[in-house]
């Protein structure tokens, strides 16, 4: 049932978007909507059975606050990621140190794995290039440790007190 | 002014991937230089204020087309590994 | 310059450079990304063929009155029957890769020196 | 309307200097891996900023931006971490300034025989050439 | 003063697509070559929004929609041919 109604919200969200010049511009707002609100739920009763990928999403409020602040986090992280390659990719000697290490998280869900390893992908100097099991292997262009738990400690750390909260 | 200046690079770029897409020995490469011709192909299309087009080069002929190709490949290749 | 000339000249640099692919080339698939490669030059020259200097696309919205819209767009027929040649194009080169897959199942090649047996 | 247009055309130029920033990264980084990782990130933000540069400067289209934003979020890292993993099985040589390599010691230990036919099979499919 | 900062920028994004084509051209492996083409479809994204604003029509916006959701298709594709998981 909370996978359903996600993926409706999910749907009428992207619907919305994509029509709001046609909304904005148009006398028969409330058909356009009601024709987002029908489709959307037809696709999510077709399709939201097979794959119950919005199921262990927690709901609480304390997790609805992470969902907001999520992205915050996500943000700085991105800029300081691209200030970082722009300082290494400037300057002339490329100061690169790059290995491929393993750090484990906590994190049981798929989307809340995939979220996760998004991230690490967008955020500085780190890129996922494997799962396996619970532990995930990275990339890291200049690699502090090569320790497991020091680089769980400095890669995973920060996004997953979020990522727990949300999904689990 | 400025859409003569971003239409010449284009293109340019748009023939000279031709070129490594007939030239190449890689097979893998030659594809993927068609798709960038496809795509370089599209912006030039958007340029000629013609965006219809260029929405169908982009979705056709740079996505759909190197699909066909490497699923082609690979079946080719199956066959290739299992007379092996 | 007017970027319809110079879009024409690509279109037929892009016509010859496939031409040249098909006609030296003697793998089959890569015969065939030339002959795509032809098909984008001729896509090319058909639009450049319909474009008009100062004039926006043949699309009626906000920006655009339907009442003025004859003396502000280009020509929107050739880019039609671009929209059905880009599509034909498709089928013609999912064709030609199914003949493609077709002779190596017959002949375990698809390098044209290689195959020997030229009727059936 | 003039104040908003110079603060998205500020805001868009800083996205395209970090699209050139990507761009300069593919190029001189030394191997595969470093160059995904300066691609993907530097593209990103700079798309991001390039498109918000352009809602500024046009609020009726912040809709279709803002979706176009979070499609380029969703999808960006998914294609670099599938060319990452696809480079990694085939045995991309990395730069030799590599200091260690968990996930080879992994996949050597979980089965030495068939990742040495994996390789082998790989090491055929180069010689072949690719078909040619 | 604001439309010569777009153009610019338009510019610059041009010269970063130029950039990331000598990758393209050179590239000793496969995938050297499909990683320079993931940039190049992704800053070909930020060209054509560029232009819509240019040219002033929301149209294109739609063009560079269909950009964004099939051009990460074609990548993946290929990634997973050269895997050989396919």
């Amino acid at each position: 049932m909370r996978n359903w109604v996600i993926v409706v919200i999910l749907l009428l969200g992207t619907w919305l978007l994509l029509s709001a010049d046609v909304l904005m511009s148009t006398t028969s707002v409330a058909g356009s909507i009601a024709a987002g609100v029908v489709v959307s739920t037809a696709v999510a009763l077709l399709f939201a059975g097979r794959k119950m990928l919005y199921k262990n999403i927690r709901l609480t409020p304390k997790a609805l606050v992470y969902l907001l602040f999520y992205p915050l986090v996500f943000l700085k992280a991105l800029l300081i990621a691209n200030l970082d390659v722009a300082r290494r990719v400037l300057s002339p000697s490329l100061p690169i140190n790059p290995a491929i290490v393993e750090v484990k998280t906590n994190l049981i869900s798929p989307l809340g794995r995939l979220v996760l390893a998004n991230s690490i992908t967008l955020t500085p100097g780190t890129l996922t290039v494997d799962i396996q099991g619970d532990s995930l292997y990275i990339h890291w262009i200049d690699a502090v440790s090569t320790d497991v738990q020091s680089a769980t400690e400095k890669i995973v750390r920060g996004f997953e007190t979020y990522l727990e909260v949300i999904y689990g | 002014m400025i859409e003569s200046i971003l239409f010449i690079v284009l293109a340019l770029l748009a023939l000279a991937s031709a070129v490594v897409a007939v030239i190449s020995k890689n097979l893998v490469t030659s594809i993927i230089s068609a798709g960038l011709v496809s795509l370089l192909a599209s912006l030039l299309y958007l340029l000629m204020s013609a965006p219809d087009v260029a929405m169908t080069e982009a979705a056709i002929g740079s996505s759909l087309a190197t699909i066909i190709f490497f699923y082609v490949l690979n079946r080719i290749r199956a066959k290739e590994d299992s007379r092996d | 310059m007017n970027i319809g000339s110079i879009a024409m000249g690509a279109g037929f640099l892009l016509v010859l450079i496939g031409l040249w692919g098909i006609l030296t080339r003697t793998h089959i698939i890569q015969i065939i990304v030339s002959f795509s490669v032809v098909d984008t030059g001729v896509h090319l020259i058909m639009v450049a063929a319909g474009y008009m200097h100062q004039r926006t696309a043949p699309i009626i919205s906000e920006g655009l009155a339907a009442s003025d819209a004859p003396s502000l767009v280009v020509d929107p027929l050739p880019q039609a029957l671009v929209l059905t040649a880009i599509v034909i194009g498709l089928g013609v080169t999912a064709l030609m890769l199914a003949f493609a897959l077709r002779i190596h199942e017959k002949n375990d090649t698809l390098e044209i020196k290689n195959i020997e047996r030229l009727r059936w | 309307m003039e104040i908003t247009m110079i603060a998205g055309g500020v805001v868009s130029l800083s996205g395209s200097l970090f699209l050139l920033l990507g761009a300069l990264g593919v190029v001189r980084m030394p191997d595969l891996f470093n160059r995904i990782q300066a691609g993907t990130k530097a593209t990103t933000l700079g798309t991001m900023l390039f498109l918000a540069g352009i809602a500024i400067a046009e609020p009726s289209w912040i809709p279709k931006l803002l979706l176009l934003i979070l499609f380029i979020i969703f999808t960006n890292p998914v294609s670099s971490h599938v060319l990452a993993r696809s480079a990694h099985h085939t045995g991309i040589r990395m730069s030799d300034k590599t200091v260690v390599d968990h996930l080879a010691k992994t996949t050597e230990q979980r089965g030495s025989e068939s990742l040495q036919g994996d390789e082998q099979e790989i090491a055929a499919a180069k010689s072949k050439g690719g078909e040619r | 003063m604001g439309n010569m900062l777009f153009l610019a920028s338009a510019l610059i994004a041009l010269v970063a697509l130029g950039v990331s084509a000598i990758r393209f051209f050179r590239g000793p492996d496969t995938l050297d070559r499909v990683v320079a083409f993931d940039v190049i479809t992704i800053i070909s994204i930020s060209l054509i929004a560029i232009i819509g604003f240019i040219m002033q029509r929301s149209v294109l916006i739609d063009v560079a929609l269909v950009y964004a959701l099939l051009s990460f298709l074609g990548v993946i594709i290929i990634a997973k041919y050269v895997e050989r998981g396919l």
